[in-house]
């Protein structure tokens, strides 16, 4: 392998935000498919948006444009919102099941 | 009275006053009285007979030659060029029908009202009787093809209401629904025919047609509409193959037996062939083909009657062998013959039938001759009357039946050649045969009865009476020439069918006709056709040259009637052997034992039901429950269902994939964005 | 009073849908005043539709009596009515046979009678628009609209199938004319694409000529919408279905008026629409028509259940039909609409009947029902009259029709008229047979014998009856006026033709006349 | 760096202002007074007053370029219905709420809210704006959804919706993050022309793909679609009407917005993907419908197959296309939430009647609502002489028009398919009672009158569609001049 070719992958650049913020999004992603804890999906569905609001830094920093660093603002907000209304649903929920496996929940169905 | 043409303006009555006997029989005639019924039903055809006898007085002052008269009642069908007027024809032919017709009618009327008078459905009866009338009177009178169809179709309707007219006898429904279908399939090729006309002449009204058909047709294609229209005929005049509704048909009261089936409607055919003798004309083929079906149907069915023992089916069979003659006479190029025949014959069968009637009348319902005899002292007017009609049937000399089935023999023995000859004359003694088979049984010998005889009334009587009188003399209407009498009926008949004499003589269809018999090859055929076309050219230039009268041909014309009387009488004199003198006693029963498989054969009928049964009947059904339950409900349907199932499956496995749970919703999610972003 | 200037065709489509809203919308109290209201409507839309026979011009081709307003113009659709020849019988049979079949379930028993009335008054309006309909958004809007109360009167007041049968006819005849409705987009875009408007006026749509490579696909989609209406054979399946389940009054407009708006169309639309494909695949639809005719008369032959033994036997009457019409000339077409008039009567008239015994034995099925007539001599003479009718006895309606359309298909072909005319065979054998095997013979022992028919019932049985013989007798009054529009659609069809018909025709007349002449 | 921060004038955002107000205030008197009636008032006169706002601004254009919130005939067109939609959706909601023990006083304030995030959506003309709506209604309906706190079904529905919903909208906010990264900007416009310029770059594409995910979540198309059969029969029946009515309508007026301008690129070929899961949505839904034994659940698999009918124009694009879209849109938008209605107006005392057995011969004993419903049913079966139909007619019209056939004849052949269920039970309702009628509820007078009106208007713009395709064709004429 080339040596610059190395020094650009030692290189911290742009793509290596890329890759993460990518990565971040598809853990949660993975994580909210193999995971039946319902907290913890919440968890993953912030993973998710996180690694959305890495993206968009990465991006403005490149691009160097403020509106990505605004969203990414909102978009905190937003999974703060979320993230209270859900947990609300869930303790309304766990009032009524006593379980936060949401593979419990599956009266609902075909 | 109206005088002159003018009482041709009142033709369409004819049909009209019996169409409003019915009608008002029809609708009132359960609530009007028995007495009222009877004067309504009788007095419509008597009135209808009177007219018709004052217009056929106007007519024979009319000279020969515009004895033609039409009438047209109002415009029916007319789609593009298909026009079909009711039009009525008044000619020769349709004016002997029409009175025939009428008058025998007018007698079995009135016969009917004694007959009939236990009979709850008294009113109903008239009805349908009525309306037959009509329709008949309509076929006759039919001044075109449609016309015409409207009076086949409806008198074979009359006919299946009157066989079944007893609805609770099973027997009955059979023989009614047989009798329609049959004929039906008849008529299928005749109204195949009125097409065939139609596009071939543009039209189908009868002086139009006639008028020269050879300028429009070919012989070949005249011989398709002359098949097609025979096909129609052998069905309502029962010849064979279609005979076999004829004889089950005798479930109809007697007196409908004697009209529909005896005197009136089964000679339709005869009317029909007779009427489109033109067309027959061209095509010798065809004329062949008429002349051997009737013979054979006179041969086979004289054959069967030889051994029932039901009076009526006799009778009945006897009918059928009669027809068979008429026929003949039509292919052997005498037409004239023919309709001659038919009167003679309606008169005579109407009479035995009605004898019949009184008969089975007299002893309860009793139709099987084994279980009558010696009849003769307690019902004297019947049987006098009977053999009357017995002898008129079986052409004893001198009276109606002699003369014109002697016309026959005759033409058919100068046109037809000795062998067909033959087999008409052996014919001829069978008639004797089982005509008198039945007066034997009947009125002789000791009695194999006890029940309290009804005797017939009055009113029963007279018309037997009177139908006697006309079977007796009916005949000196066509005494030939060499019997030096005028042969009346065929100079009437003259306008439709051309000058008697020349087809009394050679005619080269008719030499054909021989020469099939003697079954020689087609070509010798046509070139001897050719020949006897001079022949016939001298033939009757020499004979009008000679005028009326003693023709050369005269003596073997004299030899022939010896002939024929002679086997009627040996018919007669065999049936006497047979069922009177002791000594011949036994011989009938040694005969069946000795020929036991023809006797079988005849009994059977020549197995014609069976047959027909297991080949027509039969695959039919097999064939529609196949259809049914292979075709609509196995095919067509279930693919139908089999469509609506496979997409209420796929719903039941595509909505079995909603799991309830909220990862797999997600997978799948990420699934198809996994799919989206390879694809697009 | 002066009708000249009254809008007689909406009038004609609207005053069923009026009596409806009222019977729906009024809280009546019972069934009578309702069902009286329904017969009244029905008997006045019957006056209306007399009014326009008196209006209508038997010697015009063209459309007559012609309203025309706009309706959809950012579609280009309009309310666009208009009658001629081929439509006019057919709006008269209707408004007759629906006063008619209200008569026959008069005294039917069942629930909420006044909602049945008021679906037949429905349907009344659908079948009329249908036939009255000149733009085709219109007529495809009535097409469909039409089965909703069909498919209620069968669904609630239906038999004990009745679920299978409704959801079978729903979705046979609705699924079937779907595909029509992406053919009339393609058939509306092609004349934009030609004329430059967007219009549904069919009078300007058949002057469309559709490109070649459309014009299977789009005719065989009118096609099917249409040979499943009326129905031709391999579509025929929902037809004894529907009838067997369906109560009398529906199973009467069924076999009279349903299944023939299929027929129709295909004389309105398909014909006119698609000359070349009509002509092109005639040849298939005539084998259709053939099979069907002969195939219905041998299943009705082996039917045990009366009313299904009639829809075959209807079955086998519309494949007569469809032949007439795709021979294509003025007999066939003649005939066709004649036949269709006395479909309506006979096999209407054989329904009622029917009807009438199943409500006193409570038995359709026919090796359980044997001398009625003992009974019911009444009753017997008229299940009599419209059995020959409808074995097409000369001097009643059917055989006209019948006859017309055998000549027509023989002069097309020798072996159509032969196979046609071969049906009248069969039809004998099964109506007879079934005669025979409901009337005939002796009955079997019944607790008390049935009463013969009512008053109701005998006037309800009547008035067809009396249509029947005067049709029969003097069918002029329809042919005139058929005779025309015939003669033009065949001239729309095919060219050539039609001048042989026209001038057939002119010296047929003259040989009549000349003949007239001397028998006068 | 200078940041053009974006303009606001007041006035164009007059109708959200007043809503958002209303909203609040109907808050507080429902924190202070605790009346829901009150509440009820203030949220119908907010809705009023809205609509008002809206009328005020038919005509008026402010184009995308000037304000961050436009106004033209799309969102005046888009927001009148949603209003109406909402107050429909109140009024529906009268008597069930207190019957089903929902907490009116939050209920209908959420409405509300939910209201303003579809407002705000349609007439967003950024990435931006457009997330913060979707969440906004999102984040709503899911409390919506949850608000029959002692019912079960409620609960899980809610949850399901909730994981889900923000499962689809974290990929929404990455594929934004991707879109934003290709082209450095976040207003449709820049957009539109970066990507008509830029070549094809991968994050494009994934990025666009990544955004239908989120939006085609929220309309519910094929394979996004599992979540709203349980949503649908687990939410109380109006907040299901709203949702299919409302939310739905309204991202999918998005969807249209974001498919004719931005993102239609020549390098990213989404018509076809865009066909399959049209044909797949119709498809799954009608066919999966047929089996149906819950109503709801049947009529949450039928708004699927709407969509998926939606989706053709979509895929057709075009002028007409559109037309048909705003049509279809209009229509399904009445129809659903009338349907929804009655099935919450047949409740039986406390529970719903959500059983197909129990529909059995309803007809006698709730006409109105019974004669609605089938109205509503034919309409989406799409019988002639109903709305549905005409909206059909207009889609399918479009297609063929474009030359896609083969996506009508899919369709009409579905529309067949669902005649099977709509009139399977159209005809239970009005089968004959066997046994006595039962004893019929009485539901309050103002919502059966909205109902009424509801299945009036079906028929009538099936009728006589002329004047609402009129409106359409000026805000198409309007808006087609590209944005």
């Amino acid at each position: 392998m080339q040596p610059e070719v190395i020094q650009s992958l030692l290189q911290i650049g742009p793509t290596h935000y890329l890759v993460l913020g990518a990565t971040l999004f598809s853990l949660g992603v993975l994580g909210f498919l193999v995971r039946s804890n319902i907290i913890v999906l919440l968890m993953c569905i912030e993973l998710m948006i996180n690694g959305a609001g890495i993206t968009f830094i990465t991006f403005c920093r490149q691009l160097g444009s403020l509106e990505g660093q605004v969203f990414v603002l909102f978009a905190m907000v937003v999974a703060a919102v979320e993230i209270a209304v859900g947990l609300s649903i869930v303790v309304l929920v766990f009032r009524n099941r006593s379980t936060l496996d949401a593979d419990k929940m599956e009266v609902l169905k075909w | 009275m109206v005088e002159g043409r003018q009482v041709f303006d009142l033709l369409w009555l004819v049909p009209a006053i019996p169409l409003f006997g019915a009608i008002f029989n029809c609708l009132l005639g359960a609530r009007a009285g028995n007495l009222i019924v009877s004067i309504v039903g009788c007095g419509s055809i008597g009135l209808a007979f009177a007219l018709s006898v004052c217009i056929f007085r106007a007519f024979l002052d009319l000279p020969p030659e515009d004895r033609m008269i039409e009438f047209c009642v109002f415009q029916w069908i007319a789609a593009g060029n298909f026009l079909a007027p009711i039009d009525l024809l008044l000619d020769p032919l349709s004016m002997a029908m029409i009175t025939m017709v009428s008058g025998v009618s007018f007698l079995i009327h009135v016969y009917s009202v004694g007959y009939m008078e236990k009979d709850k459905c008294f009113a109903r009866y008239f009805f349908y009787l009525n309306l037959f009338v009509f329709f008949m009177l309509t076929l006759v009178l039919a001044g075109n093809f449609l016309v015409l169809y409207i009076g086949w179709e409806g008198v074979g309707l009359c006919s299946y209401l009157l066989i079944s007219f007893w609805y609770e006898k099973r027997t009955a429904a059979a023989a009614g629904l047989k009798a329609f279908v049959v004929t039906r399939f008849g008529d299928f090729f005749f109204a195949l025919g009125i097409m065939l006309v139609f596009v071939q002449f543009g039209t189908i009204h009868f002086h139009s047609v006639f008028e020269d058909p050879a300028k429009v047709i070919d012989s070949r294609m005249a011989m398709w509409i002359a098949l097609l229209i025979f096909a129609g005929a052998v069905g309502k005049s029962a010849q064979i193959p279609l005979h076999t509704w004829l004889p089950d048909a005798m479930e109809a009261p007697t007196p409908v037996s004697a009209l529909i089936h005896a005197a009136t409607m089964v000679t339709a055919g005869v009317y029909l062939v007779a009427r489109c003798y033109p067309i027959f004309e061209l095509s010798p083929v065809s004329l062949q083909i008429v002349g051997i079906t009737g013979l054979l149907t006179a041969f086979i069915s004289a054959t069967v009657a030889l051994v029932h023992t039901d009076i009526k089916r006799i009778l009945a069979y006897s009918t059928v062998s009669q027809l068979g003659h008429m026929f003949l006479a039509l292919g052997v190029g005498a037409p004239a013959a023919a309709v001659f025949h038919l009167l003679t014959h309606a008169f005579a069968k109407a009479l035995l039938f009605l004898g019949s009637g009184a008969v089975i009348h007299a002893l309860h319902d009793e139709m099987d001759i084994r279980n009558m005899g010696g009849l003769r002292q307690y019902i004297p007017a019947t049987f006098y009357t009977f053999t009357i009609g017995a002898l008129a049937m079986s052409g004893i000399p001198g009276l109606a039946g002699f003369f014109s089935k002697d016309a026959i023999l005759h033409a058919t023995f100068v046109n037809g050649g000795f062998l067909m000859w033959a087999l008409i004359v052996i014919t001829a003694s069978m008639t004797g045969f089982y005509t008198f088979r039945i007066i034997f049984m009947a009125f002789f010998g000791e009695k194999r009865w006890d029940v309290h005889i009804h005797h017939p009334g009055t009113v029963m009587v007279i018309p037997l009476v009177l139908l006697a009188l006309l079977a007796a003399v009916g005949g000196y209407m066509g005494v030939p020439h060499v019997l030096g009498g005028g042969d009346r009926i065929s100079n009437f008949l003259a306008p439709n069918f051309g000058n008697p004499e020349v087809h009394a003589t050679a005619e080269p269809s008719n030499k054909g006709v021989a020469l099939a018999a003697e079954d020689e090859t087609a070509v010798v055929e046509s070139e001897e056709a050719a020949e006897s076309e001079k022949v016939l050219e001298g033939v009757t230039a020499e004979t009008l040259a000679e005028g009326e009268g003693h023709a050369p041909a005269g003596s073997p014309e004299m030899l022939l009637m010896l002939v024929s009387a002679v086997m009627a009488f040996s018919g007669v004199g065999l049936a006497y052997f047979f069922y009177v003198t002791p000594e011949g006693r036994e011989v009938p029963a040694m005969l069946s034992d000795k020929f036991g498989a023809v006797y079988n054969i005849l009994t059977n009928a020549w197995y014609f039901d069976k047959v027909y049964k297991a080949v027509f009947i039969d695959t039919y059904m097999l064939m529609s429950e196949f259809f049914w339950k292979a075709v609509d409900t196995a095919v067509i349907d279930h693919a139908v269902r089999g469509v609506a199932g496979s997409l209420l499956g796929g719903g039941s496995i595509i909505s079995s994939l909603q799991l309830g749970l909220v990862r797999w919703y997600a997978t799948v999610m990420v699934l198809g964005a996994i799919i989206i972003i390879l694809y697009i | 009073m002066d009708v000249s200037n009254w809008p007689i065709l909406s009038m004609l489509i609207f005053l069923p849908a009026v009596g409806a809203a009222l019977i729906f919308f009024i809280p009546w109290r019972g069934d009578f005043l309702p069902k009286t209201l329904a017969l009244l409507v029905g008997a006045a839309n019957l006056w209306l539709s007399i009014v326009l026979f008196r209006s209508f011009d038997p010697t015009s081709a063209d459309m007559q009596l012609v309203e025309k307003s706009a309706w959809i113009p950012e579609l280009g659709a309009s309310y666009y009515l208009g009658v001629d020849g081929l439509s006019l019988f057919m709006v008269m049979i209707t408004t007759f046979m629906v006063p008619v079949a209200m008569l026959s379930s008069w005294d039917q028993e069942g629930r909420r009678q006044d909602l049945f009335y008021g679906f037949l008054l429905l349907l009344e309006t659908g079948l009329i628009g249908i036939f009255l309909a000149l733009d085709l958004l219109l007529f495809y809007a009535f097409w469909e609209v039409m089965l909703i109360p069909m498919y209620l009167l069968v669904g609630i007041w239906g038999g004990t199938n009745r679920r299978y049968a409704t959801l079978k006819l729903i979705i046979y005849t609705m699924g079937g004319s779907l595909l029509m409705l992406v053919a009339i987009l393609a058939l509306y875009f092609f004349h934009h694409a030609q004329a430059g408007e967007y219009t549904f006026d069919i009078t300007k749509l058949y002057e469309t000529p559709v490109p070649p490579h459309a014009l299977l696909p789009m005719g065989l989609a009118f096609f099917v919408a249409f040979a499943v209406k009326s129905p031709l054979f391999p579509f025929h399946t929902w037809l004894p279905d529907a009838h067997a389940e369906s109560p009398m009054a529906g199973a009467v407009d069924i076999t009279g008026l349903l299944i023939k708006t299929g027929a129709y169309a295909f004389l309105r639309f398909l014909l006119p629409l698609f000359p070349e494909f009509s002509t092109s695949y005639a040849p298939v639809v005539v084998t259709l028509a053939l099979i069907a005719n002969l195939y219905g008369a041998m299943l009705a032959t082996v039917q045990d259940d009366l009313k299904r033994l009639i829809a075959y036997s209807s079955v086998s009457h519309v494949g007569l039909v469809i032949l007439g019409i795709f021979v294509f000339n003025v007999q066939g077409i003649d005939g066709a609409v004649f036949m269709m008039v006395s479909i309506a009567l006979c096999s209407g008239g054989l329904f009622m009947v029917v009807g009438m015994i199943h409500k006193r034995s409570g038995t359709k099925e026919i090796s359980q029902l044997g001398g009625v007539w003992k009974d019911m001599p009444l009753l017997a003479g008229f299940f009599m009259f419209f059995t020959i009718a409808s074995v097409g006895l000369p001097g009643l309606s059917n055989f006209v029709g019948e006859f017309l359309i055998f000549v027509g298909a023989f002069k097309v072909g020798v072996l159509y008229g032969v196979l046609a005319t071969f049906v009248m065979v069969l039809t004998a054998v099964y109506l007879l047979w079934m005669f025979w095997r409901v009337m005939l013979e002796k009955a079997p022992v019944r607790a008390r014998p049935w009463q013969d028919l009512s008053m109701v019932e005998t006037i309800t049985l009547t008035i067809p009856a009396i249509v029947v013989v005067v049709l029969g007798v003097y069918p002029k009054i329809l042919l005139d006026r058929i005779e025309p529009s015939a003669l033009k659609l065949v001239g729309q069809v095919k060219k050539e033709a039609a001048q042989m018909d026209y001038a057939a025709k002119e010296n047929s007349i003259r040989l009549a006349k000349t003949e007239r002449g001397e028998s006068e | 760096m200078e940041i053009a921060l974006p303009i606001v004038n007041l006035g164009t955002i007059l109708p959200q202002l007043i809503v958002v107000t209303f909203a609040v205030a109907a808050l507080l008197i429902d924190a202070f007074y605790r009346n829901v009636l009150s509440v009820f008032i203030v949220s119908f006169l907010g809705l009023l007053l809205a609509l008002c706002a809206v009328y005020s601004q038919y005509g008026v254009a402010v184009p995308y370029e000037e304000s961050m919130v436009a106004i033209n005939g799309y969102t005046v067109f888009f927001n009148a219905i949603f209003i109406l939609v909402a107050a429909a959706t109140m009024f529906i909601s009268l008597g069930y709420v207190d019957l089903t023990g929902v907490d009116g006083g939050k209920y209908y304030p959420l409405i509300l809210l939910a209201t303003l995030g579809m407002m705000l959506l349609v007439s967003s003309r950024d990435l931006l704006l457009m997330f913060l709506a979707i969440e906004l209604l999102s984040v709503s309906s899911y409390v919506l959804v949850a608000s029959q706190q002692e019912r079960w079904v409620s609960n899980e529905a809610a949850i399901k919706y909730m994981l889900t919903g923000a499962f689809a909208s974290a990929f929404l906010l990455f594929g934004i993050a991707l879109v934003y990264g290709a082209t450095g900007a976040i207003d449709f416009v820049t957009i539109g022309r970066k990507l008509s310029g830029g070549q094809a770059l991968l994050h494009v594409q994934v990025g666009i793909a990544m955004m239908l995910v989120g939006l085609g979540f929220k309309v519910a198309m094929v394979p996004f679609h599992m979540w709203a059969p349980d949503v649908y029969e687990g939410a109380p029946t109006p907040i299901s009407g709203f949702l299919s009515a409302g939310s739905k309508v309204a991202v999918f007026a998005l969807l249209l917005r974001l498919f004719t301008d931005p993102f239609s690129v020549p390098h990213v070929d989404w018509v076809s993907a865009l066909w399959w899961i049209s044909v797949l949505s119709m498809t799954v839904g009608n066919v999966s419908a047929l089996l149906q034994t819950n109503v709801k659940r049947m009529l949450a698999y039928s708004s699927i197959a709407h969509v998926g009918y939606m989706l053709v124009a979509v895929v057709v694009l075009g002028e007409r296309a559109m037309e048909a879209a705003l049509l279809y849109m209009a229509v399904y938008a009445t129809t659903g939430l009338a349907a929804f209605g009655c099935v919450a107006y047949l409740s039986k005392g406390s529970e719903e009647r959500v059983n197909m057995q129990d529909y059995t011969a309803l007809a006698y004993s709730y006409p109105i609502q019974s004669a609605v419903l089938s109205v509503c049913l034919l309409s989406l079966a799409g019988i002639p002489l109903t709305a549905g139909f005409i909206g059909k007619f207009y889609l399918f019209g479009a297609a063929v028009n474009s030359g896609f056939i083969g996506l009508a004849i899919i369709g009409v052949l579905n529309s067949a398919v669902s005649l099977y269920y709509y009139l399977g039970l159209l005809l239970r309702m009005y089968a004959m009672p066997e046994g006595a009628a039962e004893v019929v509820m009485s539901h309050p007078m103002a919502g059966r009158l909205v109902l009424a009106v509801l299945g009036i208007t079906i028929l009538v713009l099936g009728v006589y569609p002329s004047p609402l395709l009129g409106v359409i064709k000026e805000v198409v004429a309007a808006i087609a001049s590209p944005v």
